[in-house]
């Protein structure tokens, strides 16, 4: 609809077409809003481009070659070549499917698709700046807006990422050679689903990390697990250390390291690859002219209707904060579709699972036996090791364990953490259990297929309720 | 805006259950479940929203 | 305790050791039960030793083969020597790790286990014959037991086992060279996973099968998915015919088949695989001793309390008839043991999974469409290709779908079928929310980790409900 001579109008205008916002621009239109959706780059946004998909395909193709040059006591034999040029080639004809998938998607629901930089021009009214210099721009008044801004890595100083030698995790997923010797910034999770990658590609792999472990925010016991296998890889963890600089040698880099107390290490490289975590895109989008609020740190604060301050502006995924998850996104860009439709939405999951795609895998959902006594439970814990799944021993992959916790007294699943192979799809289970209020023993009844991973979560659930078959009962 | 707030600490209630609750107005907090070990139900939310209409 | 002076006397008496038996016995135990438990071979029975566990790890290993012959787009090329005799000492070794651990088990939970072959005495009463000839036999009374001597392969005209180029499955499974060809007699979910392996591993197989399709039970599109594969590996199916017989030649043998009007046909083979059904192990029992009845086909028929016609007398697995899968052969033990422990348990299951390991799997659980709308109910379906799904994407497997079942009117989930990768393992969330007597919307709502293949059970559902992000909705 035209409004005035100069400005077009929409019901929702979205900014961001990353998974929080081609789904709430999706959802939106299947619920018979008038939406237009800006996106400055390429649809799909962090995720699918640069994230969760281009690093998924290097970890396949790398798990494979690893896999094949260690089978040889199951009777498999190979030493595999890796044409790096070759995989970032595959990794981008995946990301195009996808990409131009979601594009499709929106176009078959109606979703008006604008091509542009967005900016606040008042609480109504957005500016969308078309491509370069002097390409032009237009101005959209909106009933309601959805901010889908994501994030972008975090520079640290001295690591300028446009000098060639230093990597975003954007550069390292747009890799044509697998670099001899690559140091890690960081042992986040997307610090170690790299540093993984590349160590079974062949590079020689050197991690610097501020704190004491991997993967902060983990049980001992689960990141423990990711260390031990990363470091039979070759990975050479170097903790309590800051990235302080680096400099060009004749062959490669230096990567300089500070300690706490100014001790000084240097290691040599070829690449520096910088994972200390993302910031959110709040700044660019002139929020003050609408009225906007940010914390602090630049994340947008949003309800539980994922409304800013502002009622009818609304921000969800990245740019809204924690857990900066692609599904926690797409889940909030739903809910504030169907808020904006005047549907009863909320945010009211009762568990956002979250996965690391390291070896093995991590899967997390709801409360860990800590945080549930913490939060007033009875907690009862039950587990069981993979290296006692006939599934597992027949795929070779016996690392980690399923541990679920529950409300002893009720009976109610709480949370569970799985690490071991596929635990990511395994998790999707108990965030099922945990959503409909399941107990302990509806899992432990319910008939698992053998043999199965799955059936790992079912023994876990035997063992809490001290009737395991295949483990031990404590 | 009359939804109920959602819940701070954990609900046992299904998901299609808890959007029943807000789609009635029902604050489900201050809802006694009749399932298992105390799972709120389909009937406890509409009972609730319809005692509560009938009040 | 001792029982006069000839026999020994148990509160429960188990006869096999297979996921029929050594579970019962383990939950027997666990429930203060004096338990003792008789198998004739190897613990663990032919789920451990030759089915489930063996057939899975040569999966695995032929699956590595494939895959990395086939993934020089994915910048890996490598050309696998397949070593079958190292093979079969894997898989042995994990069969010996499952299988002692399954003695261990017994023990650590108090079963008595006996060696030996058993057989009805009387009512409360067994023989068992240990070991050979002349080693002995005991006599042990019971108050209840349990049959758990599950199936064993059916044997066709002209096709003896015994004779070295016809392999039943076992023989297939012990393998210790790939054969140049092989003959495979059925297509069924036995057949399909052998004849898939054995492609993978460089055979040249060809499948004789009576009906017309692969898969009988599965639904078209379903069987259709696995077939075409199959076919894609070189596999080459004759349909319609069935094996009459075979003979020796100067190189390797020739097996001959005939239609129901009499037409030949014969393919030249090193190998013959016989694959066509597993018969109950009932006959060998002296059932007639105990009064215990069986049908015209030899299963032993039971009640929802695992009862044969003889009420302290129960029988669980394949004995008892279909499904005949190793997971429902353990509930039915468990129910088995707690019913005799005076529980309230019966085989009220909701929904028994089934998985096939082929290429792709399937993994399938309650009602299909049909079978919704004949039992009464308003069948609504909800589809997910794989081919949409990004976690599938990098993976390189998007053959495939998930399809799930409800009922209209309350949103009841009913059913599912998934066809393609870890199709048996995303079986398990569907599992749960049957028996939870989930619905539609339940599914739909919870939130899946990104990106992962459960996603796809996620997607189904909210097409199912006509709003679905990654798929158009019908
Ligand atoms: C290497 C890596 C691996 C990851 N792996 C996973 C994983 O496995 N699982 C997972 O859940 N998460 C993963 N993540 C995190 C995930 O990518 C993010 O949580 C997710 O992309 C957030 O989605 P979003 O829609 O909030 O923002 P984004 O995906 O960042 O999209 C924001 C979009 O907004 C556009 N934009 C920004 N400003 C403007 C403007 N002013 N005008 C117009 N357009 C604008 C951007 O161009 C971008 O396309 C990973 C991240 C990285 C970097
Ligand atoms: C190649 C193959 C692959 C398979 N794959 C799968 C799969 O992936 N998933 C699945 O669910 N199922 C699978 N199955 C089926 C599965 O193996 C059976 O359903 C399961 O083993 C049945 O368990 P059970 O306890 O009833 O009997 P069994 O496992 O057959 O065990 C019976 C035991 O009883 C013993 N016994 C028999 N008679 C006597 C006696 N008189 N005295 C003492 N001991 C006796 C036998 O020695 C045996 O150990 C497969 C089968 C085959 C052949």
């Amino acid at each position: 609809m035209v409004v005035g001579d100069i400005a077009t109008g929409t019901d929702v205008l979205i900014i961001g077409a990353g998974p929080g916002g081609y789904v709430a621009a999706i959802r939106a239109a299947q619920k018979g809003l008038d939406t237009t959706l800006v996106e400055r780059d390429s649809y799909g946004g962090t995720c699918l481009n640069v994230g969760c998909i281009p690093s998924k395909a290097f970890i396949t193709a790398a798990d494979l070659a690893d896999e094949v040059s260690n089978a040889e006591h199951m009777g498999i034999s190979a030493d595999p070549a890796v044409e790096m040029a070759t995989m970032t080639e595959w990794k981008d004809g995946v990301v195009d499917q996808l990409t131009s998938g979601v594009e499709k998607l929106c176009k078959a629901n109606q979703v008006n698709l604008l091509k542009g930089t967005a900016t606040f021009a008042d609480e109504n009214k957005v500016r969308v700046a078309h491509g370069g210099e002097g390409q032009g721009s237009e101005s959209i008044e909106f009933k309601h807006a959805i901010i889908a801004t994501g994030s972008r890595p975090i520079q640290i100083p001295n690591f300028a990422y446009a000098d060639e030698p230093v990597w975003s995790s954007t550069d390292a997923l747009a890799a044509t050679e697998v670099p001899d010797k690559l140091v890690v910034v960081g042992a986040g999770y997307i610090g170690m689903e790299l540093s993984t990658t590349f160590a079974k590609l062949g590079s020689d792999v050197t991690v610097i990390e501020m704190l004491d472990d991997v993967l902060p925010g983990y049980e001992d016991d689960v990141s423990r697990i990711v260390r031990k296998r990363a470091e039979s890889l070759g990975i050479e963890f170097n903790f309590g250390e800051g990235a302080s600089g680096w400099e060009e040698t004749d062959d490669g880099i230096v990567v300089t390291s500070e300690t706490e107390d100014g001790e000084e290490s240097s290691y040599e490289a070829d690449k520096v690859l910088v994972a200390v975590g993302r910031s959110p895109v709040s700044d660019t989008l002139e929020l003050e002219n609408a009225g906007v609020e940010t914390d602090d740190r630049g994340f947008i604060t949003t309800d539980d209707r994922t409304r800013t301050n502002v009622d009818h502006i609304h921000a969800v995924g990245d740019v809204a904060g924690e857990p900066m998850l692609a599904h926690a996104a797409s889940k909030e860009g739903i809910v504030a579709a169907e808020v904006i439709a005047g549907e009863p939405a909320a945010m009211d999951v009762q568990a956002i699972p979250a996965a690391v795609f390291t070896d093995p895998e991590i899967g997390t959902v709801g409360l860990t036996e800590a945080e549930a006594a913490d939060n007033g439970f009875e907690p009862v814990v039950g587990e069981m090791p993979f290296r006692a799944s006939g599934r597992a021993l027949t795929t070779g992959h016996t690392d980690g364990f399923v541990r679920i916790v529950a409300d002893e007294p009720t009976g109610f699943v709480l949370g569970a953490q799985i690490v071991g192979p596929e635990a990511s799809e395994l998790i999707a289970e108990v965030t099922l259990a945990i959503e409909l209020g399941a107990t302990i023993e509806d899992i432990a009844s319910t008939v698992h297929t053998h043999p199965t991973l799955a059936e790992a979560v079912m023994e876990a659930a035997e063992n809490a309720q001290g009737q395991a078959i295949h483990t031990l009962n404590r | 805006d009359d939804t109920p707030e959602t819940p701070g600490g954990r609900v046992f209630a299904p998901p299609a259950v808890r959007r029943l609750a807000r789609e009635l107005g029902v604050d489900i907090e201050s809802v006694s479940g009749s399932g298992p070990s105390g799972r709120i139900t389909e009937g406890d939310i509409r009972s609730k929203a319809d005692g509560a209409s009938a009040d």
